[in-house]
């Protein structure tokens, strides 16, 4: 009748173009790895990121990161405290706006609420409000408890990994969009969605309910695009290659050998300039393995 | 024919085809139930130049420009208006993601309006625990005026009891006292009402003080029904035009494509 | 091994049981017509309810309802205002908890976090403060920002209506929840579930994304249980019903005529010992048509 | 035989075991990642005496009593954990139904526990900006234990820079600075940490004072081991049992049917 329908399927460079240096940028889990390594390759500086795991240390141990809004950074991938985050931590390198989980979605929902703040009781009694100043303890105004007043968190983009989407950003997720992806979404200016694969339109209508993004902003099609971390309904994560960066980033951050470090983020950040190319490095073998769901 | 078309076009359709003009593609769209003229107003609107509106009936989030005809049924009220669903908002929790109706588009009813577009669904009556007329209650008006880019006052009659200097009980707030910058003071981020529609007339708001303005007549009817129905004094411009009539094109669409069983006709 | 797992599947007496004279009744949408019509049957008094449309008018007409929490109580049903209901509020018979959508759901979302009270915007600068004590105008600590606090709203009980359950209380809805279904849920301290049907708990795992209620404490089987309401994926609603309701209550609220609304009570509510019976009176031709979905 | 069998069982098997006896039917059991031992005896109690148990790993929450085996694959941190899911806890906000957490059961680890049970997995230093050691962060420890039922403090060492006199910061409140009101004074409706288990002796806390007391020593541990390392003077009663030893059946569930692997024989 009048035009059509605009598409919100983008490339990878026009998915990436939309994040730049100094901005909040909020990763979701499962982790949209290739989006986080194109950071590190295009060297986005200052950013203020709300992430945890494998995402969080590679881009401190690139130099992304000016500050970490931070719930949990270890474990998941083999290491008590993820070795950069540890390292730029103690020596003050990165700043630190310490929360938990409970706190953290808080200040999410009330970015998406447009409230300057939410209420929350998780962290009454605890060092939080000591360690981060931003968190004001309250005394509400119905019973006369105490609680924590946590401000709204508004993010620049939120970059999220999910099972497929529409070309028009209609994105569901395949068991479960992960613990924070929807507060994320909800909460940033704009949101960014890697998927395994593009459906029609119609088939997101056959299933409306199992729609967990009804507009993001971008979709970005990268298969595999969430190793060596899982992929929700299509593979498992590749342990492996967790340990071997891990390995390297623990000696960069414990014994300042630097080498091991920067030659992975080389070979798996800077030199692949697509995410095709990075799978290719990967191999097909090697991906197909990681397929017994 | 097309003359003809035009000249039995009733006022609801009127209205329909004015609000339809008015919307822009790439908003989003609610109407709540029983509002059958912004109902008809989005499904035109989004047929004819709304390839990206996207419309919200009930929880449910859809873009339909593809098919050929939205019929209304049962005015938002039946349930089978979700069957093209892209998403539901009530996936999650209806109201966490308020911060993004800057880009929504509202309509809001009322049983009294003041000069400055505040509009009253709670009742009439000095006392609240007496009230000579109890109201139905402001359904989710309050919280979605107070964030949406622009919403419009659609109201099914024109009578002082409606336009009253004073509205007894406020459930939304257009521009409180008046003032540009009344909302902003009140701290209400949403843009505020910017038309308020009858079966006599379309109205705005002046610029500086934010009252109610008459902006046209619709056929038929004079400045003086107007201010007589009117319970207080609108702001009335030197030259008030007559309201546009739709196209035959606009008609054609509405009539064949969306109230396919005539009820803004019978209205 | 030691035991089996306990159903939670019961039937229209065991889940009527539940409810009491003086609690405060969360009624979903979908309405669960079945639960109401037996509370009108069983002349509980002095009810809170959280309710809208027909379920709120009906219960009010009963003389069931000493408050209600109340944000819409008109249209849908063919009236601008439910007719029962107008005339008990303007007469002072019940009392009338004044709010809109936005500020009901934080109440309820408090209750469901524990908390005390949520801060909302929804409101600011209307009526609803001064008609409404209990929502106090509140200076955001920290953006200095006028807001309602909203106190939690607590329900005794949610009674919902669905599309289907397995044994062990897994509800899914078709077609979404209803607006503020999962809201009364996650807020009452017990939740009753109507479904039209069972189905086998493989069912559930096949799809559990779609499992909107993870633990209903009861679910009771009801086919048509929210007639002459619609249920979402299953019939719509029966209008000509509707009519003769608003017909019979519009005489007693408006002329002071109460016999064609206490016929109506008899004939619909209170002679029908069980909702077959109701079904019954219904008439299965009657029931049938209105399955154009 | 059967004999053999118990004689062989680890520590991480016999708290296993200890943990899963603890539990009872028609609880709700969330374990997050990497806490195998918690893991492992949450999934033994389900098969062994919780057909009403439910599991809640990643946000999913199951009920597979049914099941013949219920392996542990990578301790939480294997998304195929979630293959027997009845539903999501993150369909809505994760954190919207803590008010019926009186019925859940959780467990957290510590970089450093003081004698009212309160815990850290901040860091450790005089001085926030500058710390000796950056923890991992609190995950959702302080949301989860104000709320839950009750909870078990698990370690995984059992050191004097473990077991302090007082954190250097604190993430989980125990019992605070001690007493029995001492949650209720913080407005924490939880029901607190119920043991501490750790590779040498089990503890609960007195009473009246809610300070950390020995319950029973492992096989083989002394009382001046833990002692010496223990930071800190713990409650000591007349008379200390060994933490009582698997049952052959427990340690035949445990092995064929959760621990397949043998991982907890490695710990």
């Amino acid at each position: 009748m009048s035009g059509a329908r605009s598409e919100r399927l983008v490339d990878e460079d026009a998915a990436v173009a939309l994040l730049e240096s100094g901005m909040t940028i909020a990763i979701g889990e499962p982790t949209p790895m290739a989006l986080v390594r194109q950071i590190v390759r295009r060297e986005l500086r200052d950013l203020v990121v709300i992430a945890s795991g494998l995402a969080l240390d590679m881009l401190i141990a690139a130099g992304c990161v000016r500050k970490t809004l931070s719930y949990y950074a270890g474990g998941g991938f083999g290491v008590p405290v993820a070795p950069s985050f540890r390292r730029a931590a103690e020596r003050g390198d990165i700043e630190v706006w310490e929360c938990d989980e409970g706190i953290l979605t808080s200040g999410l929902e009330a970015a998406g609420k447009d409230l300057p703040f939410l209420p929350w009781r998780g962290g009454v009694g605890t060092s939080l409000p000591a360690v981060n100043p931003d968190l004001k303890l309250i005394t509400d105004p119905v019973r006369g408890e105490t609680l924590l007043a946590v401000p709204a968190i508004r993010p620049d983009v939120a970059i999220l990994h999910a099972a497929q989407s529409d070309a028009f950003g209609n994105v569901q997720h395949h068991g479960g969009p992960g613990w924070i992806d929807l507060f994320l979404q909800r909460a940033a200016t704009r949101c960014i969605v890697q998927v395994e694969r593009i459906v029609s339109n119609e088939a997101i209508r056959a299933n409306p309910w199992a729609t967990t993004i009804g507009r993001a902003d971008a979709v970005v099609r990268l298969p595999w695009g969430a190793h060596p971390w899982y992929s929700r309904g299509w593979h498992v994560q590749d342990s492996p290659f967790l340990a071997d960066y891990v390995a390297a980033a623990t000696a960069a951050a414990e014994r300042d050998e630097r080498e091991a470090l920067e030659r992975w983020l080389d070979h798996w950040c800077r030199e692949p300039a697509t995410h095709t190319d990075y799978l290719e490095r990967v191999g097909l073998r090697r991906l197909l393995a990681l397929h017994e769901y | 024919m097309e003359a003809d078309m035009t000249a039995d076009c009733s006022i609801a359709e009127l209205l329909a085809c004015f609000i339809a003009r008015d919307l822009n593609d790439g908003e989003e769209l609610q109407v709540g139930i029983a509002l059958p003229i912004p109902e008809a107003a989005v499904r035109l609107a989004h047929l004819t130049h709304g390839p990206n509106m996207e419309l919200i009936f009930l929880g449910a989030r859809m873009n339909v420009h593809h098919l050929d005809h939205l019929p209304m049924p049962a005015f938002g009220w039946d349930n089978r208006v979700v069957r093209w669903t892209e998403s539901f908002s009530d996936r999650g929790h209806r109201f966490d993601q308020v911060k993004d109706w800057h880009r929504r588009v509202f309509f809001v009813g009322g049983i009294q309006v003041d000069p400055h577009g505040n509009t009253n669904l709670i009742g009439v009556g000095e006392d609240y625990r007496r009230l000579r007329f109890r109201g139905p209650g402001s359904v989710g008006t309050p919280t979605l005026t107070t964030h949406v880019g622009r919403y419009y006052i659609v109201l099914n009659s024109h009578t002082p009891r409606v336009f009253v200097p004073r509205c007894d009980f406020i459930s939304t707030v257009g521009w409180g006292e008046g003032g540009a910058d009344a909302r902003r003071q009140l701290g209400l981020p949403g843009g505020g009402p910017k038309y308020c529609i009858t079966p006599l007339c379309i109205m705005d708001f002046t610029e500086d003080d934010k009252r109610l303005r008459l902006k046209s007549l619709h056929p038929g009817v004079t400045l003086d029904a107007v201010r007589a129905r009117t319970g207080f004094d609108l702001v009335i411009p030197d030259h008030v035009p007559e309201t546009a009539a739709p196209s035959a094109e606009e008609l054609r669409m509405l009539r064949s494509r969306v109230d396919v069983t005539g009820a803004l006709r019978r209205m």
